[in-house]
């Protein structure tokens, strides 16, 4: 197929206005429509017994053997594991379907703003640190490694803003392998412990907690590159 | 034991087996094609001959294989099922010489004598189908294995006959396979057996029986030509000649006929079918084919188009002779089933001849030609006065009978028929043959191909001369043991008409 | 933050709850409105990430601390930054966040 | 306790072999064609071993971290998500065999680097790979939820994956719709939750019960599904989504991922929702009628073969709706058939999409009137093209007659017509568009033009997808059995200890 | 209307105007938007619902599904971003084409033999696609 991608600014094809939005009567259909769902729906949320069986009390019999006190974080990385091994997953392919569509088109050139250089300089240490602690603090209190993987991402965002590229050397297989981290880290925890006979992702109760903590951490830092990565919006 | 079920598997794999290996042979290998081609139709001969002996005396041929829940694919070999397979195993092995020397340089060959090989396996396997699910499925799979042949050559005009062909059968097929389901919810079981396995339901289902037999017998009347189905027929022709000889012919119509003949007989059952009062519009519209045939073959200037409304005509005396169903008349319908066979390929195999040799395709353009071509217009005079049903040949066999019968059963308008339609016969050969040897031949033949001493290839005269005898073999050596009339008579008495 | 509703809680404290959750609620709604309806993008992307941060409030008053962070960091934050760089490419001849003839592409 | 292989944990190897699989050929670019087969043959070789320990055991749960129904996440094999795993694993091998052909243009970059639709293809297809088999062995519906997000978004990633207009815009609506599906099937399992206080089916399964709640989540995740598997209404999206895509992608989508959240609904159908007697049965095969006619007749009018098939597909798929409201009184032999005819139909589409890539390759277009005398030119596509065809028809002896007979047994005895008629004229006009196609591969085009090479691999993947599809007409006996491992289409939720059907009896082939 | 299940009604009627503003808005950024609201309300459903439970267990698991599908909607908005550029880039517009499968396909016609193989897929200078041409409207 001709490759139609051109690196240039992606305006190729001559601008089109927009086609019209539905008319009068489709309108009043999809409303009546939406009325119904509305009415389905409500009726549905207000039928509910006001006091809800939920799962809290069985995850709070088991949070000890979790090996996390925060029971957030405990569904999050040992009861449910296997859900936010497959949601890490989803974000790699995110970031695997962005690169496959497109090059990044040209970052502009670093912008010389003085004000935002001056920003990163303050900001960026400190963003680093929340994230460090809002890692550290998943264990027992709100936090974990998404919330640090964010404002680890937000951090790149800002470097990226202001103008600091990646050097040449860490661009290859190292960035693709930080991409990778957190998925692949869950993912062999997981099958390496079936080697001892148990189900997949049975952490031994000895080393739950330690085990946690290194996939948060490895989780923390993909999800951050891949923020930023998808914030570029294609391959470096 | 296993003796019984092996022999069926052959008759289905000697020309299953070759078929398969010839798609993927070369272009040029034309010797292995005829060697596999050849052995694969002997094989099947030898088969049939074993089984006709063992079946003469009361051996039961029966091959089973499960494939639905409650219902299994079913190959048995009655005398009645040996009838049809004797008749395309002989014509195949026959045709098979032909086409060889026919499309000596015509290209896709392999493609060819593949598609020629499914053709006969599927014929061969409604033929033997023991219950009527297995008869859809050969069915289907025979309208699928002779539409690429007849859309051979690759013309517009062969595609659009494809599609005609292709619009009819299908059609007939999805009817047929309503009325196999819908059958079977009733009953719960689809096995042929004798005097038909439905009578059992009686007076509470006789609405749906009535529709179940209308579904049917159109899906199967299609392939049969009946008229207002039948129009496939002749744009059929457009296929090469061996394809029209033995498929349009001989195999697929006769398996349309055979349907019928297996509806009526080993699924409704004769008397339960009169019961049902669906005999009688059968046997109009037996009637009405007939002569419909035979007026339409008056105006065709094209010889294969005139023959081909004559078979349209032709395999309505089966469907007469058995919708009539006493037991002459069913005797008359199946032994026709044999001698139409016989003399309708011999006369494809003289049309074959005249185009290929002289590139004569139009009556108009067969002056003379019985001076060029001796055997070939001898062996189509046999043919041609077959048809008409003059004694020594054997189709005065079939219309003795169908005529005895229908007297027999009191239907009396049905000799009327038989013999207004042997006068239009005759009003449509004669003129042919009296162009062919009493007319001077013109200066030069459209285009002619020069072979040697004979008048054509050794591979196209033979097998016309051999079906000619054959067919007055048949007629004069009727009381014969192994004779088509006295099978015919045999099924008769052991399958229709138990005592 | 303490729990919404105990037994023990008289029920002032209660009226008082229910009239913030109530207030949170029709914030959020008319704030999703106003983002869905208005003409023009760049607005649109603001609003839409007040709409995070107020959603990310009404995580918290749910003693969802966890999402309230997510919501706030990932929901308004990068979501939101994504939507305005997008904005920024799709228009690359007319830079950045001045203001444009209004309804140059509204809907 | 020795890790010996053949116990039924080791099944969670048919989801991480394809996603490490996919991350190996993502970190080495160079290697990824290589390692991309390498996947895909370990992925599909790890499907066997299932087979015995499954008839074994018969149906068998896995609890994920060993924590069991409701706190944790359990995977559940039986006879359904058996035959759906061979399925995903026989069209996948084939299609990645063809796709190391397919992909490879004439000119590879200068750089040693694979071009750029081979690079990203193989780490694409190998999560859409697991994100299938994570979907077909989680019996949890939270797990299902984020499954099928994985799904959509490889698929869409796939899809946009060839780069033209078409493609990309086809890709976008996908996108859309696909995400609002999946949002409509977890507001279900939000009202599911609540009401029930589980996630696992099994439990759920026998607390469901008839509240207007459980009416809601039903409305809710059908209407998701509906979306993602195209039925009538809800189709737009498919055929410039399917027809736009590179032909080997464009068979993964339609004999694959349309399956998916079919076999989804079916699950929940069958263990949920199956006794609520609300209407959406009846409106369910109404809707399937009607897919089946407007289908099928939108792909008789389309002049450009791809287009052609991926209206079939649309058509294809109200057949599978007719078995909701035939199996309310006719039993799980419907159901089998509803399965047998997604089995086929994947096969048979899959088969029709290869010779689409083929044809495409050999004469640069995909016009049906120009198919340049292709019957001996490209004599082993056109045979696989109508082997697939004859299964797509329901002419036997296919896999889809098979499933068309079922259907018409029900129909016929439960008295309903009307289906039984939408059946037979679907079988028609499907005869119609298909044999439309083989009679322009017998003529010659208007301007004759020069072909392209089409490697045999091609050709032969193509043909042998045909061929099984053709094979399945008659593997009823020895896969009704295995179908039935677990009831799962008995009323109960399939419980373990399960009676296991006559397949240890051995199949019953050609007894003498 | 007991306040355990107003931010469900919140919730709910957030799902209303999101999809309401998904079928009318033609600009596929609106549509984006449209899905992040519908996501969030769908989330607010989910959590609103557990608030039912007696206060001291607030019940974990929903807002662990939430977190799942909050990052989950991160990475669908991101793709669906790209790829709306990528649309815009050939298509013209930031907006869903229907007419585009009625287009010619992209390679010329196959010109008789002389005129240069007619094979390879669109001429290879990168002449722009024959979008162009065919649907062009009056900006």
């Amino acid at each position: 197929m001709p490759d139609t991608r051109s690196t240039s600014v992606p305006g190729t094809v001559r601008a089109r206005a927009l086609p019209a939005g539905p008319g009068p009567t489709a309108r009043l259909i999809l409303l009546l429509l939406l009325a119904a769902v509305l009415v389905g729906l409500a009726t549905a949320v207000l039928s509910l017994p006001p006091v809800a069986p939920g799962l809290g009390a069985v995850v709070t019999e088991h949070l000890p053997a979790s090996g996390v006190e925060h029971p957030v974080t405990a569904v999050l990385l040992n009861f449910r594991g296997y859900d936010t091994l497959l949601e890490l997953a989803v974000l790699w392919l995110a970031l695997l379907a962005v690169w496959s569509l497109t090059p990044a088109p040209l970052a502009h050139e670093p912008t010389a703003n003085p004000m935002l250089a001056a920003l990163n300089q303050l900001l960026a240490p400190l963003m680093i640190l929340v994230a460090g602690y809002l890692l550290w603090n998943g264990g027992h209190a709100p936090g974990g490694a998404f919330q640090a993987g964010a404002v680890l991402g937000a951090t790149g965002v800002l470097l990226h803003l202001s103008g600091r590229r990646l050097p040449r050397a860490v661009d290859g297989w190292p960035l693709r392998l930080a991409l990778l981290l957190g998925v692949a880290l869950f993912s062999l925890i997981g099958l390496a412990v079936m080697a001892g006979g148990a189900p997949f992702l049975t952490y031994p109760p000895a080393s739950a907690g330690g085990l946690i903590l290194a996939i948060e951490a490895a989780a923390t830092l993909s999800i951050a590159a891949t923020l930023a990565a998808l914030f570029l919006g294609g391959r470096p | 034991m296993n003796g019984t079920f092996w022999l069926p598997m052959l008759v289905l794999g000697s020309s299953l087996l070759p078929g398969l290996l010839i798609f993927f042979l070369a272009e040029d290998r034309s010797g292995i094609r005829t060697l596999l081609n050849l052995a694969g139709a002997v094989a099947k001969l030898l088969a049939v001959l074993w089984m006709l002996w063992g079946v003469y005396n009361g051996v039961a041929y029966e091959a089973r294989l499960p494939f639905l829940p409650g219902l299994d694919l079913v190959l048995r070999v009655g005398p009645l099922s040996l009838l049809f397979v004797v008749l395309s195993t002989g014509l195949w092995l026959l045709t098979t010489i032909y086409a060889i020397g026919y499309l000596e340089r015509s290209p896709h060959r392999s493609r060819f004598f593949g598609f020629f090989s499914l053709c006969v396996t599927a014929t061969v396997g409604v033929a033997m189908a023991g219950n009527l699910l297995t008869f859809v499925l050969f069915y289907e799979l025979l309208t699928l294995a002779t539409y690429p042949l007849v859309v051979h050559r690759g013309s517009e005009a062969a595609r659009q006959a494809g599609q005609v062909y292709l619009a009819h059968t299908l059609f007939g097929g999805a009817l047929l396979l309503a009325g196999t389901v819908w059958l079977y919810t009733l009953t719960g079981t689809l096995e042929f057996t004798p005097r038909g396995f439905v009578s059992h339901l009686g007076e509470t289902h006789r609405g749906s029986l009535i529709a179940i037999f209308a579904l049917t017998v159109v899906g199967v009347g299609v392939k049969a030509a009946l008229v207002p189905l039948h129009s496939w027929l002749p744009r059929a022709m457009v296929a090469p000649a061996p394809v029209s000889a033995l498929l349009h012919a001989v195999a697929v119509v006769k398996a349309g006929a055979f349907g019928v003949v297996r509806l009526l007989y080993d699924v409704f059952g004769a008397e339960f079918a009169a019961s049902l009062g669906v005999t009688g519009p059968l046997a109009v519209v037996a009637g009405a084919t007939i002569l419909y045939g035979s007026l339409r073959a008056l105006y065709q200037d094209d010889l294969k188009r005139r023959l081909a409304f004559s078979t349209v005509s032709q395999v309505a005396y089966i469907t007469l002779g058995v919708a009539i169903a006493g037991p002459l008349a069913t005797i008359g319908g199946l032994v026709h089933l044999v001698h139409q066979g016989v003399m309708k390929i011999t006369l494809f195999f003289c049309a074959g001849n005249l185009a290929e040799t002289l590139g004569i395709h139009k009556v108009s353009e067969m002056c003379g030609v019985g001076r060029r071509m001796p055997w070939t217009m001898a062996a189509f005079t046999v043919g041609a006065f077959g048809m008409i049903g003059l004694p020594p040949v054997a189709g005065f066999v079939t219309k003795w009978y169908l005529g005895i019968g229908a007297l027999e059963a009191g239907q009396d308008w049905a000799v009327y028929v038989l013999a207004g339609s042997s006068l239009l016969n005759a009003a449509y050969f004669l003129p042919i043959l009296h162009v062919a040897w009493f007319r001077p031949p013109p200066p030069a033949w459209p285009h002619e191909h020069d072979f040697g001493p004979r008048e054509t290839a050794w591979a196209l005269l033979l097998p016309p001369v051999v079906t000619a005898i054959l067919s007055v073999a048949v007629g004069l050596f009727a009381a014969a043991p192994f004779s088509p009339l006295e099978w015919a008579t045999l099924i008769a008495e052991r399958e229709f008409y138990l005592p | 933050m303490e729990t919404l509703i105990t037994p023990g809680n008289d029920a002032w404290v209660a009226v008082l709850n229910l009239l913030l959750d109530g207030l949170l609620g029709l914030l959020l709604l008319w704030l999703a409105w106003r983002t869905l309806a208005s003409a023009d993008l760049f607005r649109a992307i603001v609003l839409f990430i007040a709409f995070g941060l107020v959603l990310a409030m009404i995580w918290a008053r749910l003693d969802a601390a966890d999402i309230a962070l997510a919501e706030a960091a990932i929901g308004a934050g990068v979501t939101g930054a994504l939507l305005l760089a997008a904005l920024a490419r799709l228009h690359p001849d007319r830079p950045g966040t001045q203001a444009r003839p209004r309804g140059s592409d509204a809907s | 306790m020795i890790p010996n292989l053949a116990s039924p944990g080791w099944a969670v190897a048919l989801i991480f072999i394809p996603l490490l699989g996919a991350m190996l050929a993502f970190l080495l670019p160079r290697i990824g064609v290589t390692l991309g087969l390498l996947a895909a043959v370990l992925t599909a070789g790890s499907v066997l071993p299932l087979l015995p320990m499954l008839a074994a055991h018969g149906a068998t749960n896995i609890r994920i971290g060993g924590w069991g129904a409701p706190l944790g996440i359990e995977l559940s094999i039986d006879g359904l998500t058996m035959a759906m795993l061979a399925m995903t694993a026989l069209v996948g091998i084939a299609v990645s065999a063809y796709a190391t052909c397919y992909l490879r243009p004439v000119p590879s970059r200068p750089d040693g680097q694979p071009d750029l639709q081979q690079r990203h293809f193989w780490p694409l297809w190998l999560v859409l790979w697991a994100a299938l088999n994570a979907l077909f062995l989680s019996s949890d519906i939270f797990n299902l939820y984020v499954t099928l997000e994985l799904l959509g978004l490889a698929a869409v990633a796939l899809t946009a994956l060839s780069g033209g207009a078409d493609a990309l815009n086809g890709a976008m609506r996908y996108l859309l719709v696909s995400l609002l599906g999946s949002l409509g099937y977890l507001l279900g399992v939000a009202l599911l939750y609540h009401a029930y206080g589980t996630l696992d089916l099994g439990l759920l399964a026998l607390r469901v019960g008839d509240e207007t709640v459980t009416r809601a989540a039903l409305g809710a995740m059908t209407a998701g599904l509906l979306v993602k598997t195209a039925l009538f209404p809800l189709h737009f999206w498919l055929p410039p989504a399917h027809a736009s895509a590179s032909a080997p992608v464009s068979a993964l989508l339609s004999a694959l991922v349309v399956k998916a959240s079919f076999y989804l609904l079916l699950r929940l159908w069958l263990t949920l929702f199956g006794d609520l007697d609300s209407g959406l049965a009846t409106l369910l095969g109404v809707l399937g009628a009607i897919a089946i006619l407007w289908g099928s007749i939108q792909a008789l009018r389309q002049a450009r073969l791809k287009l052609l098939i991926a209206y079939s597909t649309v058509a294809q798929i109200g057949y599978l709706f007719l078995a909701f409201p035939l199996a309310a009184t006719g039993g799980a032999v419907v159901w089998g058939a509803a399965v047998y005819l997604v089995l086929s139909h994947a096969l048979a589409k899959a088969a029709m999409f290869l010779t689409a890539g083929s044809l495409l390759r050999f004469g640069a277009h995909d016009r049906i009137a120009d198919l340049d005398r292709v019957v001996h030119r490209l004599p082993i596509t056109i045979g696989a093209f109508t082997l697939a065809g004859v299964s797509i028809m329901g002419l036997p002896p296919s896999g889809g007659f098979i499933g068309k007979w079922l259907l018409l047994q029900a129909a016929f005895s439960q008295g309903r017509w009307g289906l039984a008629l939408v059946m037979l004229a679907g079988g028609l006009l499907a005869a119609a568009y298909v044999f439309k196609v083989i009679g322009y591969a017998f003529t010659p085009a208007v301007v004759p033009h020069q072909a392209g090479l089409v490697p045999p691999t091609m050709e032969w993947t193509a043909l042998a997808l045909g061929a099984g599809a053709i094979l399945l007409g008659f593997a009823w006996p020895l896969l009704w059995p295995l179908l039935e491992i677990g009831m799962p289409f008995g009323a109960l939720a399939p419980d373990p200890g399960a009676a296991v059907g006559p397949w240890l009896g051995g199949p019953r082939i050609l007894a003498p | 209307m007991t306040p355990a299940s107003l931010y469900a009604l919140v919730g709910v009627g957030l799902i209303v105007l999101g999809l309401y503003a998904l079928s009318v808005h033609a600009h596929l950024l609106r549509k984006l938007l449209a899905f992040n609201v519908t996501g969030s309300g769908v989330f607010l459903v989910l959590v609103g619902l557990a608030r039912r439970t007696p206060a001291a267990a607030a019940d974990p698991v929903p807002q662990a599904m939430v977190l799942t599908g909050i990052v989950v909607a991160v990475a669908a908005t991101a793709l669906a971003v790209v790829l709306m550029l990528r649309v815009q880039a050939t298509c013209g517009r930031a907006a869903l084409n229907d007419d585009l499968g009625t287009l010619e396909p992209l390679q010329p016609p196959p010109t008789p033999p002389a005129g240069g193989p007619a094979a390879s897929a669109g001429s290879a200078e990168g002449a722009p696609p024959a979008l162009t041409g065919t649907t062009a409207h009056a900006p």
